[in-house]
C-alpha cells in the first residue's frame, strides 16, 4: 500500500486528474446518472473523464471499473449502489486508485474508497411542502418506479412534506419498472382522473408522467436533475444532485494522502442538494419565501423531514 | 374499491386501455398478417423501437406530426424490405433472424438517440380528435371517441385486416401460402411474392404501432418499447390469429394493466403488493387461454421457409 | 453429354422452325410429346432418356415400381422440375414449363400423389386459389361456386363448394382436385396415384368420370400401382424400371403377370399362397367395443371378435366405416367408452396406453406411413429401433448401445432387403415401399403375438407388395394372430382366413376367406346385404 | 474442393460485412475502426484474466443455448430463458439464505441444483400447459418472463430484501451478501474464472449426450420430428414435451445461479428488470443455441463469440468512449448477415454444382 506517501496529483495530460465513471444508466438521462457526469464536470479543477454508461449488469460494470484502475485512472466512480461486492474485489488490487462508490452510507472498511449518499428525503419535503401550497384539490399524486433506492427517500420525504403542508391525501404509484414510459404516462393520467392537480415523480421513465402533466397543465417537480427542459412552464423546482461537493472534499482528502475510507451525504445543509426554481413558473407570493425558510430550517436542523 | 366504480374513474380506465392497447393492435394485426402467410417475425420489437426513434425524431426537427407517422411508417416498410429478402429470398431461419432484428433495431435506435438527440426533449403528442355526434354519449364518448387518430386508424384496421385476408384474392394467397405453400404453388401463386408482401404490411404496421407509441408519449428513450413488440407477437397467438381475437388480446392486455394503474392510484392496491399485482396482465393473459382451452390451430406453414425442390 | 444445358430448348425450337414435321413430331394425334427426357437427382438419374407420347382422347398410364421415375416425369411436365435434357412438344409445339402457372396456363392439370389442397379453405377457395376474380380485389367466390355446381353437374362430381376441405372424406378431396383441374380447362390431365387412397367403390366412380374426360377428347396420364385398375381403364401403358422406358404395351396385348414382370424384370406371384393351418388360442379378444369418433358421432358401435393364433382377420369396409377408430383403439391411440373391453392374449388391457399394450406383445403398422409410420428425419436404423429403443437389448448403463443398434438394423435391412444405401441414410430419401419395409422390418422383429396391419400395401410397389405378403404369411405360420385392415380387396381375400365387413360403425358380417367372393364382400360393404354376423 | 472453400467462405465474408458495417458505424461515431476492433479484441482476448471475462460471460449463454437445443429439437420454442434464469437464481438465493453454514462442498452443488430445480419448475409450467392444455409455449414463455420479472422484486424488496437496505430505506432490490460457503470457487487466482464454466461446459456435453446418447433424448427427438410417429410407437408425446422443457428450464435455471455465486456479486440484484439481473442471457443464450445450429457442443464456441462481443463492447464502449449501443446494433448484424449467408451458401454449392463445375458423382458417392 501507498498509503503515507501522497499520490501526484493528476496522471493525466498536462497533470490532469483522470476520472472514471461507472454508471446504470444513460449518462444523458436527466436522472441518475447524468447528475454526476454534471457533478464532475463541475469540479474546479482540470479533469480527464472516461465514462462507462448504461452499465446496470455488475458483471459489466465490474470489468470497466477494472479497467479503468488498471488504464492508470486516478479515481474511479462506481456510481451504483450494486456495485459494492465488485468493489470489495477490485479495490485491495489497487491501492494507488481512489474509488468513489455510492450511493452508500459506509465504505465497507476499504482503505481506498470513498462512499456518498443523498439525503434526498430532504428535497423531497421542500418539494412536497411546496406542492402543497399549489394544489386546490389537495390531492397529490407521485409517479415512481420500483419502490426502491433514493426513489424511496425522495417520495417519502415529499409525502412528509406535502403532509406536513396541508395536503390532504398524496397518492403513489409505482409502475413497476424504470424503464416503461408508457405506464409511467398512464399513471400520471390515472392521478389526474382522481383529482391530482399536482405532480411528481422519480426516475428515467417519468419522462412520459411529465409529458401528460405537461398537457394537462398540471404543475411538476423534478428530482436528482433539473427537469425543466421536460416542461418549462410547468416544472415549479428540481432537487437537483451536486456531488461535486463531497467530490471536492474527496479529492481534497487525497491530495493529503487519505485515498478513502469515509462516506459521505449530500444534503442542504453542504450544498450537495440543491432546489432549483424555473423562474419561468410564477410561485404564489410567498410560497418561494416560504420554500426557502424551510430549506434554512432544514439546513439548521429545526425542521424533521420526517424520515 | 367503491371509487373504483365511479362512472369518471371507469371511463378513464377504459381510456386508458384503449391508449395502452393501441400500439399493441396495430403491431399484432401486422404480424397476424405476416404470420398468416407463414412467416414468424420476432423483430417486431426492433423495428417499432427504430420507427418510434425515426418518429420521434422527424417530430423533433419538424414539428410534423402527419410526417412522423408516415416516417415510421416508412421506417416499418424498409425492415419489412430486409427482413423480407432475408427470409423469403435466402430462406434464412425466421425464429433468430428476427431476433438479430430486434437486437439490430434496439442497438442501433438506442445509438441513434444518444447521437442525435441525447437528453430526451418532449415534443408534440397526438393531439385527441372528438367524432362528430359520438364524442357528445356521455361517458362513452369520452372514453371511446375522444382518442386520437391512430387509435383510430387502429381499430378500423381489425375489420379491414378481417376482410383482407377473408375476402380479396390476395388475403386468399396469404392464408394458403401460410397453411399450404406446395398447394398454392402448384396452382401458380408466388409464394414468395405473397409472403414478401405480407411482410411489408406487417412491418409497417409494426412502423407504425412505433409512432402510435411514440407520439402517444411525446418523448423517447432508449429501449422505449420495454418489449412491448414480444407481447404483440404473443397477442398473434391469444387471437388465434384473427384480426377480432388480436383485438380481444390486446384490449385485455390493455385493461389488466390500466385497472393495475388505477387501483394503485387509488390505493386500493397497496404500495406493498405493488409487485404482486405487475403480474396481473401476464397471468390473466395465460389463465385465459387455458380457460378458454381452445385448440387453436397454428397456420401449418409458419416458420417454415418454401422451396419448390 | 455436358449436363445442365437444357438441349430441348434448342433442338425443340430448331425442329419446329422446320417447316415439315417429322412423322412422330406434331402428329394432330398426339397432344403431348416428351423426348428424351433426363433428370438426375444427387444420386441417382430418376428419368434417363424417357419418350412418352399422349394422344387425344385416351387414357395413357405410366407404370413402374416405386422410385422408377414416374412422378419425376409428369412433375416435369407440370413445371415442377427443369430437365436436365430432352424437349417437350405440347398440341405440336415445342414447349418450356417454367412453373406450374405454366403448365396451367397451357391447359395442362395435375392431381399430385399427395393432395394439394389447403385443408383450411373451402372448396370454392381452393378452386379459385390461382384463378382471377372478376372482382378484383376481392374474391368472387359465389361465381366460383356456381360455376363448380355446374362442372359437377357436367361431369358427375358431387362436391360442396362451401364446405371446409378438411371436413372432406379422402374420396371427396379427390373430388375437388378433379374440379380444379376442370375448373382450369384442363386438356391434359396427369392423375398420380390418384386410387392409392380411394376405397374400392371410389375407385369405380373415379373411373367413370375419368373415362368421359377422355371420352370428350382430352388426354390423360394416369400413374398406379395396382395392376387390374392399369388393365380396366388405360387405353396404352408405358412401363419404367429405373428411369428408363422398358416396354409399351395395350392392355389387350398384355396380361397382369406380364406387366408385373415388365415392371419388376422377375415373375411376380400375384396371390400369396397360404398354407392351412390349425387355429390356435384367441390372442385377441375385443367385446362390446364403442369408439367415439372426431366429431363426438359413434365410430365404432358396440362389435365384439376374436384373433386367433395362426390366424389372419381381414377387415374390409369402404373407408369411414370405423376400420381407422378400431385400429387406433386396438393400438391404445384412442379412449373407448366404458364398457368396451380389449384383451391380448387374456389381459385386460383397455385402460392401458400404447407402450403397455405394444410391451404385451402388440405389433403395429399404422395406416399412414410417413405420419404414424416412421419418422422421415431419423436413420434408417433409428426408425428400426423407434419402438425398442430402451430395452435392454439396445441400451446399456442408460446409454444406448449403438453397436448393438447398428447391428440389428443392418440385420433387418438384409433380411428385408431395404433397399437403401446404408443404415446411417435418412429415411426420408428412402421410395415408398422401402419406408414401408422398414416399418415392417421394425415390427416383425419385435415377434409380436398380435399384429395389427392397417394398409400395408398402400401405394407400395407391386414387388413390394408381393414380399410383405409373404411376410405377413410366415409371421402367420409361427403363430402371430394379425388383424389385417385394408381396403384393397384383392388384399384382404388373398390373405384373410377370415373378413370381417364393417359398415357405419358394425361388423355387418364375417365370412371366412376362402369362400367369400368378391362381389358378395363388395355388396356387405355397401351395406346392402343384412346378415348376422357368425363367428 | 471449390465448394470447401465456399463452405467456410461464405459465412466468413458475413462475419466480415457485419465488421465492415460496425467499422461504418464507427467512422460516422468519430473513432477509428481499427482502434475499435483492437479495443474489442483486447477487451475479450487481451489477457488472461479477460479471456477469463469472456468465458465467465459466455457461461449462462452456454446453458441456456444448450437448454434451447433441448426444448427445440423437442420442436418446443422456449423463449422463457430470461424467467427462468430468475427461477433458478431465486431459488438457489434462497436455498443460500436457508442454510449458510453448511460447508461449501455441500453448499455449492447444493445451490446449483436448487437453480436447476427452480429454472425446471418454470420450464415445467409452459410445457405441461402446451402438452396438457395446449397453450402456445411462444405465448405462456414470454408472459411467465413478465411474471417472473415482477415476482423478482416481489421477493427483492420482501421477503429476502437485504435487511441492511430495509433498515437504511433505500430499499434496492437485492438480498444481502449470500454465504461464501455458496461462492463458486475460483479456478485461477487473479481471474474471474471461476467453477461455474466447466460446470456449464459440462452441462452441454450433458445435454448433447441425453439428445444423442440416450434412449430419452431419443424420444425427445421422436417426438420433436414426429409426435404421431411417436406416439403411434409408444412414446408418451406429452410426458416428453414437459420433459424438454423441464430439462431446458433446468439449465436456465443453473445459469441463474451462477450468476449470483459466480459472476456477479454473490447476492441478487436487479433494477426491476430481467435484464438488470440476467443480462439478456435468456435472449442471448437463443440466439447463441441457433447460431450453433441447435447442436449442444457448438453452443459452446457460439456462447464464446457471444461472450467475445458482449466483453469486447465493455472495451469498446470503455476506450473510444461510444455508446455500448454500437456493440448491440453490431451484434444484430452480425446475427442478421451470418443466418442469412448460410442458405446463400447452400444455394452457391448447388448452383456450381447444377453448372456442371462439379463432377456431380463427386458428392453422391459415385451413384451416377
Ligand atoms: N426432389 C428429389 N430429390 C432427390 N431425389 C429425388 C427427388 N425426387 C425424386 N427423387 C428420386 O428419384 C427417383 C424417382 O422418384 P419418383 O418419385 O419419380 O418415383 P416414382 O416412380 O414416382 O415412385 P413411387 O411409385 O414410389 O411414387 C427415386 O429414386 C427418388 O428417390
Ligand atoms: N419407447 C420405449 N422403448 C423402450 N423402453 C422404453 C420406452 N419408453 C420408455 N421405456 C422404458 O420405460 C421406463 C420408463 O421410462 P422413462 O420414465 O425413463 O421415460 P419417459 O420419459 O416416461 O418416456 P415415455 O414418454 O416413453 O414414457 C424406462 O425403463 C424406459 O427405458
Ligand atoms: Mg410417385
Ligand atoms: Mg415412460
Amino acid at each position: 500500500g501507498g498509503d503515507d506517501e501522497a499520490p501526484a496529483s493528476g496522471s493525466g495530460e498536462g497533470g490532469a486528474l483522470r476520472v472514471a465513471i461507472v454508471a446504470p444508466s444513460a449518462s444523458d438521462d436527466l436522472a441518475f446518472t447524468q447528475s454526476m457526469v454534471d457533478s464532475v464536470n463541475a469540479l474546479e479543477r482540470d479533469v480527464e473523464l472516461s465514462i462507462t454508461d448504461g452499465t446496470f449488469i455488475v458483471e459489466d460494470a465490474a470489468a470497466a471499473i477494472r479497467g479503468y484502475a488498471e488504464d492508470g485512472n486516478d479515481v474511479v466512480i462506481a456510481h451504483g449502489t450494486q456495485f459494492g461486492a465488485s468493489l470489495m474485489e477490485i479495490a485491495p488490487d489497487f491501492p494507488d486508485v481512489t474509488f468513489v462508490w455510492g450511493t452508500a452510507s459506509d465504505t465497507q472498511g476499504l482503505a481506498n474508497v470513498f462512499a456518498y449518499a443523498p439525503a434526498a428525503d430532504q428535497g423531497g419535503y421542500v418539494n412536497g411542502s411546496i406542492a402543497a401550497a399549489l394544489t386546490k384539490t389537495g390531492v397529490i399524486g407521485v409517479v415512481g418506479p420500483i419502490e426502491a433506492g433514493d426513489a424511496v427517500a425522495y417520495i417519502n420525504g415529499f409525502k412528509a412534506g406535502a403532509l406536513a403542508g396541508g395536503a390532504s391525501e398524496v397518492n403513489v404509484t409505482y409502475t413497476g419498472s424504470f424503464g416503461d414510459v408508457a405506464l409511467a404516462a398512464e399513471a400520471a393520467e390515472a392521478h389526474l382522473i382522481n383529482d391530482v392537480d399536482v405532480l411528481t415523480g422519480t426516475a428515467q421513465m417519468v419522462v412520459g408522467a411529465v409529458g401528460v402533466a405537461a398537457d394537462a397543465g398540471v404543475p411538476w417537480f423534478g428530482t436528482q436533475a433539473n427537469q425543466t427542459s421536460l416542461a418549462p412552464s410547468l416544472v415549479v423546482a428540481s432537487q437537483v444532485y451536486h456531488w461535486e461537493v463531497v467530490l471536492e472534499e474527496m479529492l481534497a482528502l487525497r491530495d493529503s494522502g487519505v485515498l478513502g475510507g469515509q462516506a459521505f451525504e449530500v444534503n442542504l445543509a453542504n450544498g450537495g442538494l440543491v432546489i432549483e426554481f424555473n423562474d419561468a413558473f410564477e410561485l404564489p407570493a410567498g410560497v418561494r419565501d416560504a420554500a426557502e425558510a424551510l430549506i434554512e430550517g432544514i439546513t439548521n436542523g429545526t425542521v424533521d423531514t420526517g424520515s | 374499491m367503491g371509487e373504483f366504480f365511479t362512472l369518471s374513474v371507469l371511463v378513464a380506465t377504459a381510456a386508458s386501455a384503449i391508449r395502452l392497447a393501441t400500439p399493441y393492435l396495430l403491431a399484432s394485426l401486422g404480424e397476424t398478417v405476416g404470420q398468416r402467410s407463414g412467416v414468424l417475425n420476432l423483430g417486431v420489437d426492433g423495428v417499432m423501437l427504430l420507427s418510434a426513434f425515426f418518429s420521434y425524431w422527424t417530430v423533433l426537427e419538424t414539428g410534423n406530426l402527419w410526417l412522423a407517422v408516415f416516417v415510421g411508417l416508412a421506417v416499418g416498410l424498409v425492415m419489412g424490405l430486409l427482413y423480407g429478402v432475408i427470409t423469403v429470398f435466402l430462406k434464412a431461419t425466421q425464429g433468430i433472424s428476427g431476433i438479430g432484428i430486434f437486437i439490430f433495431g434496439l442497438g442501433l435506435s438506442d445509438l441513434l438517440f444518444r447521437r442525435l438527440v441525447g437528453t430526451p426533449k418532449p415534443v408534440r403528442r397526438l393531439p385527441n380528435v372528438d367524432i362528430p355526434i359520438l364524442s357528445d354519449i356521455p361517458h362513452l364518448g369520452a372514453a371511446l371517441f375522444q382518442r386520437n387518430l391512430l387509435t383510430y386508424l387502429a381499430f378500423v384496421l381489425v375489420p379491414v385486416t378481417a376482410l383482407l385476408l377473408t375476402r380479396t384474392t390476395f388475403g386468399l394467397n396469404i392464408r394458403s401460402v401460410g397453411e399450404n405453400p406446395q398447394a398454392a404453388d402448384s396452382l401458380g401463386v408466388s409464394v414468395e411474392r405473397t409472403r414478401f408482401v405480407a411482410i411489408l404490411i406487417g412491418n409497417s404496421m409494426a412502423g407504425l404501432a412505433g409512432a402510435a407509441l411514440v407520439l402517444q408519449l411525446g418523448i423517447f428513450q432508449p429501449n422505449l418499447t420495454q418489449g412491448l413488440g414480444f407481447i404483440a407477437v404473443a397477442l398473434v397467438y391469444f387471437g388465434a390469429w384473427r384480426p377480432i381475437g388480436v383485438m380481444g388480446g390486446a384490449l385485455l392486455y390493455g385493461l389488466v394493466n390500466a385497472t393495475v394503474l388505477h387501483w394503485k392510484a387509488l390505493g386500493i392496491i397497496p404500495v406493498s403488493d405493488s409487485d404482486l399485482a405487475n403480474m396481473a396482465p401476464a397471468v390473466l393473459t395465460i389463465l385465459a387461454l387455458i380457460i378458454v382451452a381452445r385448440r387453436v390451430h397454428a397456420p401449418s406453414a409458419l416458420t417454415k421457409p418454401f422451396t419448390r425442390h | 453429354m455436358p449436363v445442365g444445358i437444357p438441349q430441348w430448348v434448342s433442338t425443340g425450337a430448331g425442329r419446329f422452325a422446320g417447316t415439315e414435321p417429322t412423322d412422330t413430331m406434331g402428329s394432330d394425334e398426339n397432344i403431348l410429346e416428351m423426348r428424351g427426357i433426363t433428370k438426375a437427382f444427387p444420386g441417382v438419374v430418376a428419368n434417363d432418356n424417357v419418350d412418352l407420347d399422349v394422344r387425344y382422347g385416351e387414357v395413357h398410364t405410366l407404370l413402374g415400381e416405386n422410385g422408377a421415375g414416374k412422378s419425376t416425369l409428369v412433375k416435369i411436365l407440370f413445371g415442377l422440375y427443369q430437365p436436365d435434357e430432352g424437349s417437350i412438344h405440347l398440341r405440336g409445339e415445342p414447349i418450356a414449363i417454367a412453373s406450374p402457372s405454366e403448365a396451367i396456363a397451357s391447359r395442362i392439370g395435375m392431381i399430385h400423389q399427395h393432395f394439394m389442397l389447403v385443408p383450411t379453405l373451402t372448396v370454392a377457395e381452393n378452386v379459385a386459389l390461382g384463378t382471377r376474380s372478376t372482382r378484383r380485389p376481392f374474391t368472387d367466390l359465389d361465381v366460383v361456386s356456381r360455376r363448380i355446381s355446374e362442372i359437377s353437374e357436367e361431369h358427375g362430381l358431387a362436391v360442396d363448394p362451401s364446405v371446409e376441405v378438411r371436413r372432406l372424406a379422402v374420396g371427396e378431396r379427390q373430388r375437388v382436385e378433379i374440379v380444379k383441374a376442370l375448373y382450369r380447362d384442363a386438356e391434359l390431365l396427369i392423375l398420380d396415384e390418384p386410387t392409392a387412397v380411394l376405397t374400392p367403390g371410389e375407385v369405380d366412380d373415379l373411373f367413370v368420370i375419368l373415362r368421359r374426360m377422355a371420352d370428350d377428347g382430352r388426354g390423360l396420364i394416369f400413374i398406379s400401382h395396382k395392376l387390374r385398375e392399369v388393365m380396366t381403364l388405360s387405353d396404352r401403358i408405358t412401363v419404367l424400371r429405373n428411369g428408363k422406358v422398358v416396354g409399351n404395351t395395350t392392355p389387350a396385348e398384355t396380361s397382369s403377370e406380364q406387366l408385373a414382370q415388365m415392371m419388376v424384370g422377375r415373375t411376380v406371384r400375384l396371390t400369396p399362397e397360404k398354407p392351412l393351418l390349425d387355429e390356435g388360442h384367441a390372442r385377441l379378444s375385443v367385446e362390446n367395443l364403442t369408439i367415439h369418433g372426431d366429431r363426438e358421432t359413434v365410430a365404432v358401435n358396440d362389435i365384439s371378435f376374436e384373433v386367433r393364433s395362426g390366424e389372419i382377420l381381414g377387415i374390409a369396409g369402404v373407408s369411414g366405416n370405423g376400420q381407422r377408430e378400431l385400429a387406433e383403439a386396438i393400438a391404445g391411440l384412442r379412449g373407448v367408452e366404458p364398457g368396451s373391453s380389449i384383451r391380448l392374449d387374456g389381459v385386460d388391457v383397455t385402460g392401458d396406453d400404447t407402450r403397455a399394450r405394444r410391451d404385451r406383445g402388440l405389433g403395429f403398422i399404422p395406416e399412414e406411413r410417413m405420419r404414424d409410420g416412421a419418422i422421415a428425419e431419423f436413420t434408417v436404423s433409428e426408425n428400426l429401433v423407434l419402438v425398442d429403443h430402451g430395452s435392454d437389448r439396445f441400451t446399456s448403463r442408460g446409454m444406448l448401445a449403438f453397436g448393438a443398434i447398428g447391428q440389428h438394423s443392418r440385420k433387418l435391412v438384409d433380411e428385408f432387403a431395404v433397399k437403401t444405401p446404408g443404415i446411417d441414410t435418412p429415411t426420408s430419401s428412402l421410395s415408398g415401399g422401402n419406408i414401408q419395409k422398414v416399418i415392417l422390418a421394425r415390427e416383425l422383429s419385435a415377434s409380436p403375438t398380435v399384429l395389427l396391419a392397417c394398409q400395408p400395401t398402400r401405394g407400395v410397389d407391386i414387388g413390394a407388395a408381393e414380399y410383405i405378403h409373404t411376410r405377413l404369411i410366415e409371421q402367420r405360420s409361427i403363430g402371430t394372430a394379425t388383424i389385417l385392415i385394408s381396403e384393397d380387396l384383392d388384399e384382404v381375400l388373398g390373405l384373410a382366413d377370415r373378413v370381417a365387413v364393417m359398415y357405419e360403425g358394425h361388423i355387418v358380417a364375417i365370412v371366412h376367406g376362402r369362400s367369400a367372393s368378391r362381389d358378395q364382400i363388395g355388396l356387405l360393404m355397401a351395406g346392402v346385404v343384412e346378415q348376422t354376423p357368425s363367428s | 474442393m471449390l465448394k470447401g472453400v465456399i463452405g467456410a467462405l461464405v459465412p466468413l465474408l458475413a462475419a466480415v460485412l457485419a465488421f465492415a458495417f460496425g467499422a461504418t458505424m464507427l467512422v460516422a461515431l468519430g473513432a477509428s475502426p481499427l482502434a475499435g476492433l483492437d479495443a474489442m479484441l483486447d477487451g475479450a482476448f487481451g489477457s488472461g484474466s479477460r479471456i477469463a471475462a469472456t468465458a465467465v460471460k459466455a457461461t449462462p449463454l452456454i446453458l441456456v443455448g444448450a437448454g434451447i437445443t433441448i426444448a427445440f429439437r423437442t420442436s418446443v420454442i422456449n423463449i422463457g430463458g430470461e424467467g427462468q434464469i430468475i427461477a433458478g437464481a431465486l431459488m438457489s438465493t434462497v436455498v443460500a439464505l436457508s442454510f449458510p453454514d453448511l460447508p461449501a462442498v455441500i453448499l455449492v452443488p447444493l445451490v446449483l441444483l436448487s437453480g436447476a430445480v427452480g429454472g425446471g419448475i418454470l420450464g415445467a409450467i409452459p410445457g405441461a400447459l402446451k402438452a396438457y392444455a395446449s397453450v402456445n409455449e411462444i405465448l405462456s414463455t414470454i408472459m411467465l418472463n413478465l411474471v417472473m420479472v415482477q415476482f423478482m422484486n416481489f421477493l427483492l424488496r420482501g421477503p429476502i430484501m437485504d435487511p441492511f437496505e430495509l433498515e437504511a430505506g433505500t430499499r434496492i432490490p437485492q438480498t444481502q451478501r449470500l454465504s461464501d460457503n455458496a461462492a463458486l470457487p475460483t479456478m485461477i487466482e487473479g481471474t474471474r474464472l471461476h467453477v461455474g464454466v466447466p460446470v456449464a461446459i459440462a452441462a452441454a456435453v450433458a445435454a448433447y449426450l441425453i439428445l444423442w446418447r440416450t434412449p430419452t433424448g431419443f424420444r425427445l427427438r421422436a417426438v420433436g420430428h414426429s409426435p404421431e410417429a411417436a406416439r403411434a410407437a409408444g412414446i408418451n408425446v406429452k410426458r416428453n414435451i414437459t420433459l424438454a422443457m423441464t430439462l431446458s428450464g433446468s439449465l436456465g435455471g443453473i445459469a441463474g445461479a451462477i450468476l449470483v455465486f459466480g459472476s456477479e456479486g454473490q447476492r441478487m440484484v436487479t433494477d426491476g428488470s430481467a435484464a438488470g439481473f440476467t443480462g439478456s442471457a435468456g435472449f442471448n443464450g437463443i440466439v447463441a443455441a441457433l447460431f450453433g445450429g441447435l447442436h449442444p457442443l457448438w453452443t459452446i464456441p457460439s456462447a464464446m463469440l457471444f461472450g467475445a462481443l458482449l466483453t469486447g463492447a465493455t472495451q469498446l464502449q470503455r476506450v473510444l468512449q461510444v455508446p455500448a449501443a454500437l456493440a448491440v446494433a453490431l451484434n444484430g448484424i452480425i446475427v442478421i448477415f451470418v443466418i442469412s449467408s448460410t442458405p446463400v451458401r447452400g444455394w452457391l454449392q448447388r448452383s456450381l454444382a447444377d453448372s456442371g463445375l462439379f463432377n456431380r458423382s463427386s458428392d453422391s458417392a459415385g451413384a451416377d
